[in-house]
């Protein structure tokens, strides 16, 4: 049996789930070594500001338990570059591009989103709801507040053109993610992704120091799947029809079956890249193995699975 | 997929040997070893499947050998759990190996006299590169450092090898008590050096790079950051190292690296983000030196 | 050497720092198979409520990477049955006791507080701020608004013997937990511990339904150790003299380092006494050897550590 | 502390042995070795100490004997990561295991007649049990079945202890085609039997509990619900049992059973609160109840 591996996310359709996470999978060059970077769903690139910026200072990662704490401040070469010399290479290799932008202003983002959509090959783009607010004090994001991330998506959606659907990157440490969701839906976002890094801090217990520098870090991982399969399974309770990129520790064929049975259309490898380069093409096949040994012939019939009964 | 990029093998364990301190730990990976230039390194997923120590560790590889199809040879100290768990592997256990990883050393194109610089096990990058230096008719002289006697890495294959071979401890156990960089200068000048290679510890680095430059000899420094991916896609292994157009940039050691110009690197400034580095607040971002930045080559 | 391991949470002196988490550790009585209850810092018994509970349905419980989902929904024998059966136990045993209590409405918590503070030996009480507010439509907890803890705090306060310490235990997957941490203080609670469970939720990908009965539960275990220090380290900055109980992931001596030079006086076992009935003994033994490797000769010496510089 | 209680030890695996689909792996563990009745199991730590799969695995014990001062023989068929990981040991490696785990098999005073009843590898701990009964002079019979011919667990053994043994299979590639409960009845009448004692799944409990109802026949059950501890502090593991009180009580399966009277079992309502359940929303908790709660005994 050959099971059909198409998901849909509204207007955008991927040949099968499997898409990289932001930030973590560069623009697909590194990766390409492994695997042929147009076998997989799409590659969401590491988000990109107007600027370039410099990142933070190191140490920039610590290693927990299933898991790793970073802090790498969206180090990138800024949009000119990313247009001219990266997503070029991701495009002439076949890979589907799903660009992730992160602005400092609403300015800002109105202008990467028309930037970024008005280049011929772009699928989608993904806008960082983790980014820092500048207009609250004490460097909130403007995930932070579901009517701040709201004008950051209503600001991406009316600066870009209106083919390429726009997806908004949720958080999970947020007083309520199905409220944040829901407050994006109205912005018009044509679907979400979720969850970025979570808030966490490790102590080198050799220094006594914080082991990323500037104390905070964000989670990422295996550790924070159960927080990334309950907001999926609570933002498409809420929201069936609302297309959504489910991520937070996927390692295996079987926590894609997870994510979309929580109601994900596609799912997202992070940080498992990193232990394991070719843990995408690895994951994809897992994952129709998985297809194949439960007789299911399409992959979008096990989006929202676990909502209903007796499945 | 391209032709010399990395690859990673499930491969399996030829033998673990002790050293003095350290263990050696040969695996079977000849795409690894007809791929492998000395400097370069390999990534080691540790604890198995299930392990909840995600990340890779990274070693530089220390000897290659066309045993098998070919092998290669690793070798480390225990340091934490990663470690602990590599020491325990026995010979046919599978490792998932990763490499080769980084930019190699540069080699001289011509026959010069080259001074080899380490620290502890950060010596061990050094052993292929000293042959890849003789194979061009290359002087090699080394200069290796430890805590202590124990620590001092392969003096025997160094006294094969080398011209000469100078060994300090901190703690006298070995050689001359002190710090390679005591000795360094008097070498660099009674071997008549064109050229200085380093491998230890960020400080042992600036210092051997303030010692060469003193002497008015280029430097090569393979550089030791913690590093989440290896591969070049996670961005958390950078250093300030400043470009040939005087710009500096928050590069990753593991792509761009582990092996930099030593004057290139900023050692005052590591562990932060300078003023005027690329992107950062103090940097003034030109038109010019964007347009540099698209055409720039990246790994 | 012989390091000083007595650690002070205000009025409240322990002989080491290593107590065990509220419903981790039942009374004692089964772990004291494998030690000698009286030889850790103090025993925190499961959450009582006024009445039995009979908890929530099967399945209860899902493993995770490096952790676990439970929803055992405060099943217990109520207030009655633990002061005349339980707690004596543990008392004639020479165990320390930190009672937690849990209430459904304020009236409720005042009881508890005053029936439990008013039983002899009790060391302190800690007020379990993650129970469901009956005041709020869809079950939010009492942690999940600042004004409502403070309510549930002030009442215990209030109604507890004045010289029986109250800490309020915060939950992490909140707003603000500095915010939550101020309102308790303000309503006079006189330390605080720290992390609950966090919000998640796994889906059986053999069944395709999730994975603990009722979908969500709470992760615990070492994935989410870097939550509970990241909130820790906020805490104690924000207010360095308040004193804290950290918990969250706690495996071995080392992490019981981390959690104090974080800010923590004292740190809970949890999860691990699961997997390692032994645990708290052994955490001890770790940690008492690792003061000595470091020549630290008094373990409050490590108290916020992490937090100056140059350490 | 407590003298018959548990105990936890790193003991040393004797070996590892294939039996059709089983695993079979026998530690050296005097301590649970003297400590232990026939029903109770033992939980084993999977994956190494820096594993993800941070919880124990339960298993029943199939055999105990005297050698090296104490050995514990448990068996199993691989599921998941846990038993994946168990059948990869070897001997000499060391497992920690916790033991003897919960309430054993009540045994008849006087000799009567038992028939046991196994589904799968829950028919491991009928085995000591087996042994317990025939010192105590009881006539003992099994039926034991299993999804096909290599999942009868140790039909061989059955035969060698009992005076009769009856297998089903559901594919019918040994013994009776069908389930242990279609034969059940018939062997409780031309044994005699006096007594059941089940293992297995929930459903074949159920079943077993009926047809042992249906002729008047006492029957013990043991239970296998998701445990995270095993130890009697998670409460995950909860079924709903009635007392000899006649109330309803939401009991640990691990320390309050495995084994219960099967008629106490409340089967048809295990993974709800039944409404009138002891502190369920229907319960009418009167002060005799609350009395009775506090003078209980427990674990
Ligand atoms: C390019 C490169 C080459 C290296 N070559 C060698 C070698 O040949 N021999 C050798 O003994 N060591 C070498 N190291 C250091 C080696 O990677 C660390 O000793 C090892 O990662 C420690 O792992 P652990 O789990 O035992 O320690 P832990 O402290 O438990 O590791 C925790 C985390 O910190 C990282 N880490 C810890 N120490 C270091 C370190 N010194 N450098 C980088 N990351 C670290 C680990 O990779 C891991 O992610 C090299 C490092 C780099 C970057
Ligand atoms: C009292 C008791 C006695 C048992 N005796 C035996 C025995 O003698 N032989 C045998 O083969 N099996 C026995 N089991 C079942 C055995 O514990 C599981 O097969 C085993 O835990 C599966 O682990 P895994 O990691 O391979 O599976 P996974 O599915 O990866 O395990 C994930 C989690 O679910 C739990 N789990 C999975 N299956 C079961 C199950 N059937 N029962 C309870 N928990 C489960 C695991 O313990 C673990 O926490 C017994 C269970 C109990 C409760
Ligand atoms: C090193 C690193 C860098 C990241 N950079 C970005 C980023 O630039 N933009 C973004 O939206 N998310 C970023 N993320 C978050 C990931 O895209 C992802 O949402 C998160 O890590 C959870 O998935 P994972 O557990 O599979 O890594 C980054 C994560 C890591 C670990
Ligand atoms: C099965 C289980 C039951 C718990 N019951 C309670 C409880 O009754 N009251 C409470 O305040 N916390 C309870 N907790 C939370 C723990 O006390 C602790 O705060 C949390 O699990 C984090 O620590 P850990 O990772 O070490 O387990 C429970 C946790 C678990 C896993
Ligand atoms: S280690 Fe990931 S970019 Fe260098
Ligand atoms: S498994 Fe923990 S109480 Fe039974």
């Amino acid at each position: 049996m050959n099971a059909d591996l198409r998901v849909r996310l509204g207007a955008l359709e991927l040949p099968n789930p499997v898409v990289t996470a932001a930030g973590c999978a560069g623009t697909g060059r590194e990766l390409a070594h492994f695997f042929d970077i147009a076998s997989i769903g799409a590659v969401t690139t590491k988000s990109v500001m107007l600027e370039p910026h410099a990142g933070r200072p190191s140490p920039r990662m610590a290693e927990t338990p299933s898991g790793m704490l970073s802090t790498t401040g969206m180090q990138g070469p800024g949009v000119d570059v990313f247009l001219q010399r990266d997503l070029p290479w991701l495009l002439s290799r076949g890979g589907r591009a799903i660009v992730s932008v992160a602005g400092s202003s609403l300015g800002e983002f109105g202008e990467l989103a028309r930037r970024v959509s008005g280049t011929a090959g772009v699928d989608a783009i993904e806008v960082n709801l983790s980014c820092p607010d500048p207009e609250t004090p004490s460097g909130r994001r403007f995930a932070d507040d579901p009517a701040r991330a709201a004008a950051v998506v209503r600001t991406v959606r009316s600066h870009a053109r209106s083919e390429v659907p726009v997806l908004a990157k949720l958080a999970a440490d947020v007083p309520d993610v199905v409220e944040l969701a829901e407050a994006c839906a109205e912005a018009r976002a044509d679907g979400l992704s979720m969850i970025n890094t979570v808030r966490g801090m490790a102590v080198d217990t050799r220094t006594l120091r914080p082991a990323v520098a500037g104390g905070m870090g964000g989670l990422s991982g295996p550790a924070i799947r159960p927080l990334a399969v309950g907001c999926v399974y609570r933002v498409h309770e809420a929201m069936p029809d609302m297309p959504i990129i489910g991520m937070g520790g996927v390692r295996t064929g079987a926590d894609v079956v997870e994510f979309m049975a929580a109601g994900a259309s596609a799912v997202a490898v992070g940080t498992v890249n990193f232990s394991d380069p070719s843990a995408c093409a690895r994951v994809l096949r897992e994952f129709t193995e998985s297809l194949e040994a439960r007789g299911v012939s399409k992959a979008s019939e096990l989006v929202g699975a676990a909502h209903r009964q007796g499945t | 997929m391209s032709d010399n990029g990395p690859v990673q093998v499930r491969c399996p364990v030829l033998n673990v040997r002790r050293v003095d301190a350290y263990y050696a730990i040969t695996v079977v990976a000849p795409g690894i070893a007809e791929r492998f230039r000395s400097g370069q390194f390999v990534s080691v997923a540790v604890g198995g499947d299930h392990s909840s120590t995600l990340l890779r560790r990274p070693f530089a590889v220390h000897d290659v050998k066309p045993d098998y199809g070919g092998t290669v040879e690793f070798l480390f100290s225990v340091r934490g759990t990663g470690t602990a768990w590599l020491a325990e592997r026995r010979s046919r256990d599978l490792l998932d190996v990763v490499g080769p990883l980084g930019r190699p050393f540069p080699l001289p194109r011509d026959p010069v006299n080259c001074v080899l610089v380490g620290g502890g096990s950060g010596s061990a990058p050094l052993f292929p590169l000293a042959q890849s230096l003789r194979r061009r008719g290359c002087r090699v002289d080394f200069v290796l450092g430890g805590a202590s006697a124990d620590r001092v890495f392969s003096a025997i294959t160094a006294r094969r090898i080398a011209e000469t071979a100078v060994f300090t401890t901190d703690d006298g156990s070995f050689g001359t008590r002190g710090r390679v960089t005591d000795v360094l200068g008097r070498v660099i000048e009674e071997c008549r050096s064109d050229a200085v290679y380093a491998c230890g510890p960020m400080p042992m680095l600036r210092a051997v790079t303030a010692v060469a430059a003193g002497h008015g000899v280029p430097v090569q420094v393979s550089v030791e950051e913690t590093m989440a991916c290896g591969t070049g896609i996670c961005m958390t292994c950078v250093v300030p190292v400043v470009g040939e157009d005087g710009v500096t940039r928050m590069v990753r050691s593991c792509v761009d690296g582990p092996v930099f110009r030593g004057e290139q690197v900023r050692f005052d400034d590591v562990g932060t983000i300078p003023f005027d580095a690329l992107g950062a607040p103090g940097w003034k971002g030109s038109s010019a030196a964007r347009a540099t930045e698209s055409t720039r080559d990246i790994a």
